[in-house]
């Protein structure tokens, strides 16, 4: 998700020697407004991936009150990718006054369901999302796309097809942090279904 | 969170949507389809034409005069996929029957089977965005830490190097406002299909009419999407209502000749055929 | 677009008993823009200020690791009248760091192209750029904002969404005085696009 920004600057020299992971890890997670992948924090405190996965661990730990601490009233969830503070959710009703984050509308049935196939489907182009909707989906994945759910994939180069598939944010909204954590509906769409894909 | 299979062809709307009424069948649309789908109802059984007048007299009376609210969208449009898709399983399981041997009615369960695959496929679409629908409902009420950057950390942001002239910067408008579809109506909702019987009719009767008889096997060399071996398929099965073709097969799931059998062939003929399949 | 979640639901008066007022206090505390004044928080709980005060110093010293846990990457400091989470101020170079790198002095392509969506099509809102760029532009707006290149101009009083402007610092940066001045583009644009606004 950062990748609006351009990486041509160097990258960051890394903490200091006595100042812990974890803390720093902390520090970080107070100012950033994206998931930030493992990755990408090892880099910024320039140090291995493998110790930053454990500071995570361990401040997972520490706010869920299992390292003598109490339980926290916020948590670090893994969420679209990437590590974010999310108050406690015992506590959202307790908050809730003090965000003002406008939930979008509800989506229709057809976007879940076409949402659903992009999601199972990707990257897909709108003709295969049609067949097997079987019904128009032009507006529906304008609406998804709009919503910032599924994006541009690819254009083919020989039909011009642009395929679609999920975002982030997709992930971000349903809280699962890999497409892996989609319901496996797999044995039902393997057998003979396959002949119609092909024809798109 | 993950489903077995069985679990997909359990009614999952509520009994308030759209009810049918049949000689055998009387209860929820959605119900109706998952005796399909579990095949407790032949699909013969099932008058498509009744199914469909009830449908569209229970959208009728959801019509207040102000149009359909959003459910009955859903409604409607949850049945038109399932109907072509019923439409098409009807039709695959009324093809020709009588005179074929074994194999090809095992070819015409494959051909069926392909049609009731997708029924499921779409049924589990259907089903699992319930899970997407209750995944971002609860995520809708998590809170996550997004606060402005504290003053001292954005003022010390690097200045902001800006190298587009006028010009590019106009460019670059236009290239992001100009849309890259041309909207049109699109008919493909129709569910044309790409390829098509016809054409493949038309491939198969010139290949026939030489004379010599070919095998089905030779008839698809060349055909790799398994789309086009179907069509290919399914018009043969065409030809042969037509009585164009005949086969000849000498042993359960052995080679099957197809022979060129039409006496007064017309490619004129080849307009109609297929028009069951909604081409 | 309307957030029916919070509109009509009851206002959170008061936390349930079994949550202690700590808790509840650092989980708003991750979630709010603005220094919070004790009466306000002690409202929002629904405990006497002089509770709410001890839970304040309670928490101040937790996270300055005086309670027997770690000192902790960030600080509850009163500023203004109020109570706010800031970086340790130990960890001010590690966190400048990470920012300096997520805000590279060039835009992105990406940020350039939404940019240029904006200027040409301002007041537009979120939805509206989105279904024009058919991408989730989220992280775009805000580097644009943060960058000052564009301000939020007003929120739609029907549906919430907030429309955005070009700030004079576009113009300072494009040379130019006015709007008036951005050379004109195709205007079978001005009809064509309007159709994509009713997304949201």
């Amino acid at each position: 998700m950062a990748s609006e920004t351009q990486v041509d600057e160097a990258p960051a020299r890394g903490i200091p020697d006595h100042i812990e992971v974890t803390r720093a890890l902390e520090a970080i997670f107070m100012v950033v407004d994206e998931p930030q992948s493992v990755v990408g924090l090892a880099s910024a405190v320039g140090r291995p991936v493998k110790e930053v996965r454990a500071a995570i661990a361990d401040l997972v730990a520490d706010f869920d009150g299992l390292n003598g601490g109490p339980q926290r009233g916020f948590e670090l969830r893994e969420v679209g990718g990437g590590w974010r503070i999310y108050v406690r959710s015992d506590l959202d009703d307790v908050v809730r006054d003090f965000v003002h984050t406008q939930n979008p509308s509800k989506l229709s049935q057809a976007a879940l369901e076409t949402l659903a196939v992009i999601a199972y489907k990707q990257p897909i182009s709108r003709g295969a999302i049609a067949s097997i909707r079987a019904v128009n989906v032009d507006s529906v994945v304008r609406t998804l796309l709009g919503r910032g759910l599924i994006t541009e994939a690819f254009t083919d180069s020989e039909t011009g097809a642009i395929h679609y598939e999920t975002t982030d944010l997709l992930m971000v909204q349903l809280g699962i942090n890999s497409l892996d954590e989609l319901p496996k509906i797999s044995p039902l769409l393997d057998d003979g279904s396959e002949g119609f894909d092909d024809v798109r | 969170m993950a489903r077995s299979p069985e679990s997909t062809v359990e009614p999952v709307d509520a009994p308030a949507g759209f009810r049918v009424t049949l000689d055998d069948f009387d209860g929820p649309f959605d119900l109706l389809l998952s005796l399909i789908t579990k095949r407790e109802l032949d699909i013969t059984e099932v008058s498509l034409s009744v199914v469909t007048d009830e449908f569209l007299a229970y959208l009728r009376a959801l019509d207040t005069g102000d149009g359909y609210d959003s459910d009955g969208l859903d409604q409607a449009s949850e049945f038109l996929v399932v109907a072509v898709t019923l439409l098409d399983l009807k039709i695959a399981s009324l093809l020709p029957q009588g005179e074929l041997v074994d194999a090809e009615d095992v070819a015409l369960l494959e051909a069926r089977d392909l049609l009731f695959a997708r029924l499921l496929q779409y049924r589990a679409f259907k089903e699992v965005s319930g899970w997407f629908a209750a995944g971002i409902e609860a995520e809708a009420h998590r809170h996550v830490r997004s606060v402005r950057l504290e003053d001292q950390y954005r003022e010390t942001t690097p200045e902001l190097k800006w190298t587009l002239s006028l010009d590019d910067f106009a460019a670059l408008a236009l290239l992001a406002l100009t849309p890259r579809e041309i909207p049109t109506v699109g008919l493909d909702h129709l569910h044309a299909p790409l390829v098509s019987i016809r054409e493949q009719a038309a491939h198969v009767v010139a290949l026939l009419r030489q004379g010599e008889p070919l095998t089905f096997r030779q008839l698809i060399a060349g055909a790799e999407v398994k789309g086009v071996i179907v069509a290919r398929f399914l018009a043969l099965l065409e030809l042969y209502r037509n009585s164009a073709v005949g086969f000849e097969q000498l042993e359960p799931l052995g080679e099957l000749t197809v022979r060129w059998t039409a006496e007064n062939w017309n490619d004129e003929n080849l307009v109609n055929l297929g028009a069951d399949y909604g081409q």
